[in-house]
């Protein structure tokens, strides 16, 4: 797959403009002016999801398992999940990707003919986005177990005193 | 108009007022005992008063409780070692304790903790960016210039209410003159205290947050000691004033026996007139924090609640669940579970 | 279980009683009596006083010999108050430093009327103010300033005329 | 074609940035997960709170009574008088931002209110409208604003998204504390009813029957007496814990975390332990059975009224002095208000080891004890035969308790501890800059480890876990010790989100494991029945495959 290497290649470029995108979206509420970029990150929330869709796309080009296409989703869906948003708004940054590729490599795609290939990176993405769901949800649901976890430790001791293991309730 | 434009303008049209309210003013030969000697012994006045006002109000309420910030170990068994870092960041006695104090008043301390998290672009690194909480000097420095550069200035202008004018602000003078590339000789501190209010003033309107969290009573006395400082600047080194006049003016404020000497420009009222505004608006601002971190809480008390008494003048008794109560409502159960009880039935 | 409990809290509170007096009194009034103290210090030398301002002197021979109405400087006497200091050093970087030709009026210096004088402060100025003690002097020390001038150029009398 | 809409519009805040209106003009969203829910009325009965009444916040039934501001404005007036921090604090705020980015509020979830800076704001702003001249006169423009339900709101959601964990105070130039601001803006709502539901259930069981939990004496008692079963189990030593004894040497006091809730309860086999090893003269109460305050969270009163019993307690029993157990705010409690609240305290004798005879000076007043400090006096003066190889399977990083740090200052004890009961290079610690007083907050302290704001929880926490999961990730830590009983309640639910790779533990578990009795049976297994590395059957095997 010649695209594959393409964006490989430009993988920087292409992630850092990811991250910035998902910053930018953002109502333009704040005009920021006189900003520094990397200021964007100067909090652990930003770290990680600048990490995560760095992982993503790493994922994505390369041929990976779905397993770690999903650890990889995980780290930004977690942070996502915690916003309680709906799953739409949770997962819109991945398909953000597909106008960046195309923005990104248009010099490329008009000398080489890619067309067959965007196709299939378009689907893969797509595929990222359905497994971003499985992400989202399992993240809420998580969030529900831990909920409850929690209630349960909170009495663990006697459950443990009446011989009963806190996974087998 | 948004909040922090609101905000903002206010304060500088508040200034710039000031400015023009001074200027025109001091034209009618008139209003020249009224911005020359009236201002400035109200604005004194009102200094003094204010100062001591506020600071009585403060000392009306009791400090109920020890509850000095623990920023080191503290101390406890004897071997556990303390370095004098620690000694002072947890005073375990009144001497540590004014070296506590004089480490946040006159180097600022806790400013100097001050730390950003950041994450690094770090190729080098096996693991890639790293987010850290790095260290950050640049508001510590900005402040402690800016507070220093303040006192210089202030005890530079004592030549001026002084005669003879004692050594050490001659020699203070001397220093700050230090580096004769202009005349008259540039004084450093005045450089320093308008390029340190510059960085605050556009760190708290480029910073979106803190842009979001700033009032006028913010800006105000920044823009203010802003325009003190380059309404100086200009009469030292651009629209020259007589200076012998103006000391005369000053020392007879000072001995109580003013006068108004003809001749001196308009600037010098300006300059004057910004700086009585300054100590007048002074006691009701948050400029208070001057006197007010010596009577922070968190940072004046000795740490030693557990082994010295500290005693809350308020103190009353509260209603709690009494033993006996407690006892009368489980004795059953308690006696049952063979638990000991105080009477057995 | 605590019907009658008034605790701390809204109408039914019962207030803890806050003696009205000043806290901590010692240490608040000894900081604030050296807060005042400080500001009072150097000003208390001369408080209620009469300092009058310096008196310069234009007691000098060559002013007496010179007509009432040939008596005024080169420049209004407010204007050199407020600009003296710079015009010498004007005068010094035209001579010393970029050399004669680099002044407009070479060494010279023309006043707004007209008149002309040599751009030098031993030769021009000190001539008419010979009595530096008493001129000069008077008034940086009353506002504490030191002019290097001193350190060039020679200030006696004496050795003035010899230089000449 | 139907209108869907674009991927980017869809895209929700995520970028820090403050709104473009004023904050004045935002109100608080209370989105579920982010709140706790109002307390309900029983509990109020049973402590004689004001106001019981059924509150919902998502149906907007707030219930405020009929002359709400006057009470609030009253309650201020009166807390300015009393407390001379309230005062300073009020005033003195430049608004210099320092404290802004080290909220792990504020880095968690972005929200600009959490800003301690702007979160104090919030109560100023009502001082500077009705206290204050320029306020009066000016208005907005002197940062003023009128005391209105949506204010009253914004307190409730701001300051129950606090964490009194003090680490604002540490880098204020003039050592403004949040801590005391939040807690007395608490007892205000308190005042016109406004409490949680979570930290007033706690409080009211607290008051009445002994601890947070609810436990009835002989709860209590069967619970302890388990735990000491499990380590008969475990150890084959017999430790025999008693109750209410009258003329023991000492007092232990623990939170109740400790022996209801895992994996307190494994710290709780731990002080059994111990106190059996040195044969400590000691009893528990089961009716001061909480050393943990979760009253000090709603009010100054209620805190008190919950800490009476400890002295209380220990004043009937005739004991010389008191052991508290590991916990954070009921140690910032005992260090900072209680010798304060009960004056002098001539019923007990200053503490003195049983075992080693150091006359603890630091606790001559308060006549307590904190346990690190007792067990670190132990190790040093060589009374424990400790094995470190038994903690082999832990790989360590140690979370400085927020209290106890910044409310007490006890940073080395602990650590000499866990240095002396680890093998050499298991403990490691996280970077400088997020432990000691810098320490991050686990993020639920304060009564706010409800439920129902577990998202919340998840956010403020996660400057913690951040820090964890970069030790976890370089050096393969697999486990976060503390002090606290609050720390090992909600930091184990953290983790589970965030690393779930890494346990909480306390550090009196470990001081059990690692101990040597003369008489117990072959340990094969730490005190969760964990097999230990390199003992008992593994060990075997390994030495047949080495044969």
């Amino acid at each position: 797959m010649k695209l594959a290497s393409l964006l490989a290649q430009k993988k920087p470029q292409i992630v850092d403009r990811w991250i910035k995108l998902l910053y930018d979206s953002y109502p333009p509420q704040a005009a920021v002016f006189l900003k520094k970029e990397k200021d964007k990150f100067d909090n652990p929330v930003g770290y990680s999801i600048a990490r995560g869709l760095d992982k993503i796309f790493t994922a994505l080009v390369q041929e990976m398992e779905t397993e770690q296409l999903l650890a990889a989703l995980d780290e930004v869906v977690r942070i996502r999940a915690l916003q309680d948003i709906p799953p739409s708004q949770a997962l819109a940054f991945l398909f953000l990707l597909k106008n960046i590729v195309r923005e990104e490599l248009a010099e490329e795609f008009e000398k080489r003919n890619l067309a067959g290939e965007l196709m299939e990176l378009d689907s893969r993405i797509d595929g990222l986005v359905l497994l971003g769901f499985d992400a989202y949800t399992k993240r809420r649901e998580k969030l529900c177990e831990i909920r409850i976890n929690e209630v349960k430790n909170r009495v663990s001791g006697l459950l443990r005193k009446s011989g009963l293991s806190i996974n087998s309730i | 108009m948004d909040f922090f434009k609101r905000h903002f303008f206010v304060s500088l049209f508040a200034v710039l007022g000031l400015v023009t309210v001074a200027y025109f003013g001091s034209q009618a030969a008139s209003l020249q005992v009224f911005f020359g000697v009236v201002v400035p012994y109200l604005a004194v006045l009102i200094f003094l008063e204010g100062l001591i006002y506020r600071i009585i109000v403060w000392a009306r309420s009791p400090v109920p409780f020890r509850i000095p910030t623990t920023a080191g170990q503290n101390k406890s068994l004897p071997w556990i070692e303390r370095d004098l870092g620690e000694q002072l960041d947890n005073p375990a006695t009144f001497k540590h304790l004014v070296g506590r104090m004089a480490l946040e008043v006159l180097a600022f301390r806790s400013l100097f903790r001050n730390l950003r998290t950041e994450l690094r672009k770090d190729p080098a690194n096996p693991e890639g960016d790293r987010l850290i909480h790095w260290s950050y000097k640049w508001l510590w420095l900005g402040a402690i210039a800016f507070h220093y550069a303040f006192l210089v200035i202030i005890l530079r202008h004592l030549r001026f209410f002084t005669e003879p004018v004692p050594m050490p602000f001659q020699l203070l003078e001397h220093v700050d003159g230090f580096f004769q590339f202009f005349t008259p000789a540039v004084y450093l501190s005045g450089v320093v205290l308008v390029v340190a209010a510059f960085y605050l003033m556009a760190r708290r309107i480029t910073n979106p947050n803190l842009r979001y969290i700033s009032l006028a009573a913010d800006y105000f006395p920044l823009l203010l000691i802003l325009g003190i400082g380059i309404s100086g600047i200009l009469m030292r080194y651009v629209y020259k004033v007589d200076i012998i006049a103006v000391k005369e003016l000053a020392l007879g404020l000072a001995t109580f026996h003013p006068v108004v000497p003809a001749g001196i420009g308009a600037i010098f009222y300006v300059h004057l007139f910004l700086v009585c505004v300054l100590f007048a608006y002074f006691p009701f601002s948050k400029l208070m924090h001057a006197p007010g971190v010596f009577l922070s809480p968190s940072r004046n008390m000795v740490s030693n609640n557990r082994w010295v008494l500290h005693v809350n003048p308020w103190n009353y008794p509260v209603k709690f669940h009494h033993y006996d109560e407690y006892e009368d409502r489980f004795r059953e159960a308690m006696i049952e579970a063979d638990i000991p009880v105080e009477k057995e039935s | 279980m605590a019907e009658n409990y008034k605790n701390e809290f809204g109408v039914f509170a019962e207030r803890p009683k806050v003696e009205k007096k000043y806290y901590n009194a010692k240490n608040i009034f000894t900081g604030l009596a050296i807060f005042l103290i400080l500001l009072i210090l150097p000003l208390a030398p001369n408080l209620g006083k009469t300092i009058p301002p310096p008196q310069r002197s234009l007691d000098t021979p060559v002013i007496q010999k010179l007509a009432e109405k040939d008596r005024k400087c080169l420049m209004p006497t407010d204007w050199m108050r407020a600009n003296h200091m710079q015009m010498l050093v004007d005068w010094r970087d035209n001579v010393v430093r970029s050399g004669e030709k680099g002044a407009p009026n070479g060494r010279y210096f023309e006043s707004p009327d007209g008149r002309k004088f040599l751009a030098s402060l031993t030769n021009s100025c000190m001539d008419c103010h010979s009595n530096k003690d008493k001129f000069c002097d008077q008034c940086h020390n009353y506002v504490a300033v030191a002019p290097n001038c001193w350190g060039c150029h020679l200030t006696e009398g004496k050795t003035l005329a010899e230089a000449k | 074609m139907a209108k869907v809409p674009k991927p980017a519009e869809l895209l929700p805040g995520l970028n820090f940035q403050p709104p473009a209106k004023g904050w004045m003009d935002v109100k608080p969203d209370f989105r579920p997960g982010t709140y706790c829910n109002p307390a309900s009325p029983k509990w109020m009965e049973w402590i004689s709170y004001p106001f019981p009444e059924k509150r919902s916040i998502p149906d907007g039934e707030w219930a405020l009574p009929d002359n709400w501001q006057e009470i609030v404005l009253e309650g201020m007036e009166d807390r300015l008088n009393r407390f001379r921090s309230l005062k300073v604090f009020f005033d003195i705020c430049v608004r210099c931002g320092a404290c802004a980015d080290k909220c792990h509020f504020f880095l968690g979830t972005g929200d600009p209110k959490n800003m301690p800076v702007l979160r104090a704001e919030l109560l100023r702003s009502v001082y500077r409208r009705y206290f204050k001249k320029a306020g009066q006169i000016l208005g907005e423009l002197a940062g003023a604003r009128d005391l209105t339900e949506d204010v009253i709101r914004e307190w409730y959601f701001y300051l129950y998204q606090c964490t009194i964990c003090r680490r604002c105070s540490v880098f204020c130039p003039y050592g403004i504390d949040m801590a005391e601001m939040t807690l007395l803006g608490r007892e205000l709502l308190a005042s016109v009813g406004l409490n949680i539901d979570w930290a007033m259930a706690s409080v009211a069981q607290c008051y009445d029957k002994g601890s947070h939990i609810g436990a009835t004496p002989q709860a209590f008692k069967d619970m302890v007496d388990f735990l000491a079963e499990e380590n008969e189990r475990i150890t084959g030593v017999t430790t025999t814990p008693s109750y209410n004894r009258k003329g023991a040497e000492v007092l232990f006091v623990m939170p109740s975390g400790d022996y209801f809730a895992d994996p307190g309860t494994f710290t709780m086999m731990g002080y059994m332990l111990l106190f059996e090893y040195i044969g400590l003269d000691y009893t528990f109460s089961t009716y001061a059975a909480e050393g943990g305050n979760f009253g000090w969270f709603i009010s100054h009163e209620m805190g008190k009224r919950l800490n009476a019993k400890i002295y209380h307690e220990a004043k009937r029993l005739g004991v010389k002095w008191i052991l508290g157990g590991e916990c954070g705010h009921m140690w910032r409690v005992c260090n900072q208000y209680m010798p304060t609240w009960w004056g002098p305290v001539d019923f007990l004798e200053e503490p003195v080891s049983p075992i080693t005879g150091t006359r603890f000076e630091n606790a001559k007043v308060h006549k307590m004890v904190h346990i690190s400090e007792f067990t670190a006096d132990l190790i040093k003066n060589g009374k424990l035969n400790l094995d470190p190889q038994r903690n082999a399977h832990i790989k360590m990083t140690f979370h400085d308790s927020c209290n106890t740090a910044r409310g007490m200052g006890i940073f080395e004890e602990p650590r000499y501890v866990i240095n002396n009961v680890l093998p050499e290079g298991n403990f490691i610690e996280m970077p400088p800059n997020t432990i000691r007083e810098k320490t991050f907050c686990c993020g639920s302290s304060s009564g706010i480890n409800a439920n129902e704001n577990m998202e919340l929880r998840m956010q403020g926490g996660f400057p913690r876990a951040n820090a964890v999961r970069f030790v976890h990730e370089k050096y393969g830590v697999n486990h976060l010790g503390c002090i606290c009983a609050l720390d090992r309640a909600t930091l184990p639910t953290l983790l589970e989100y965030w690393v779930p790779e890494v346990e909480v533990t306390g550090i009196t578990e470990l001081v059990g494991n690692a101990l040597i009795f003369p008489d117990e049976i072959e340990r094969t297994t730490d005190l969760r029945d964990r097999d230990l590395v390199g003992f008992g059957e593994a060990a075997e095997e390994d030495a047949e495959e080495a044969e």
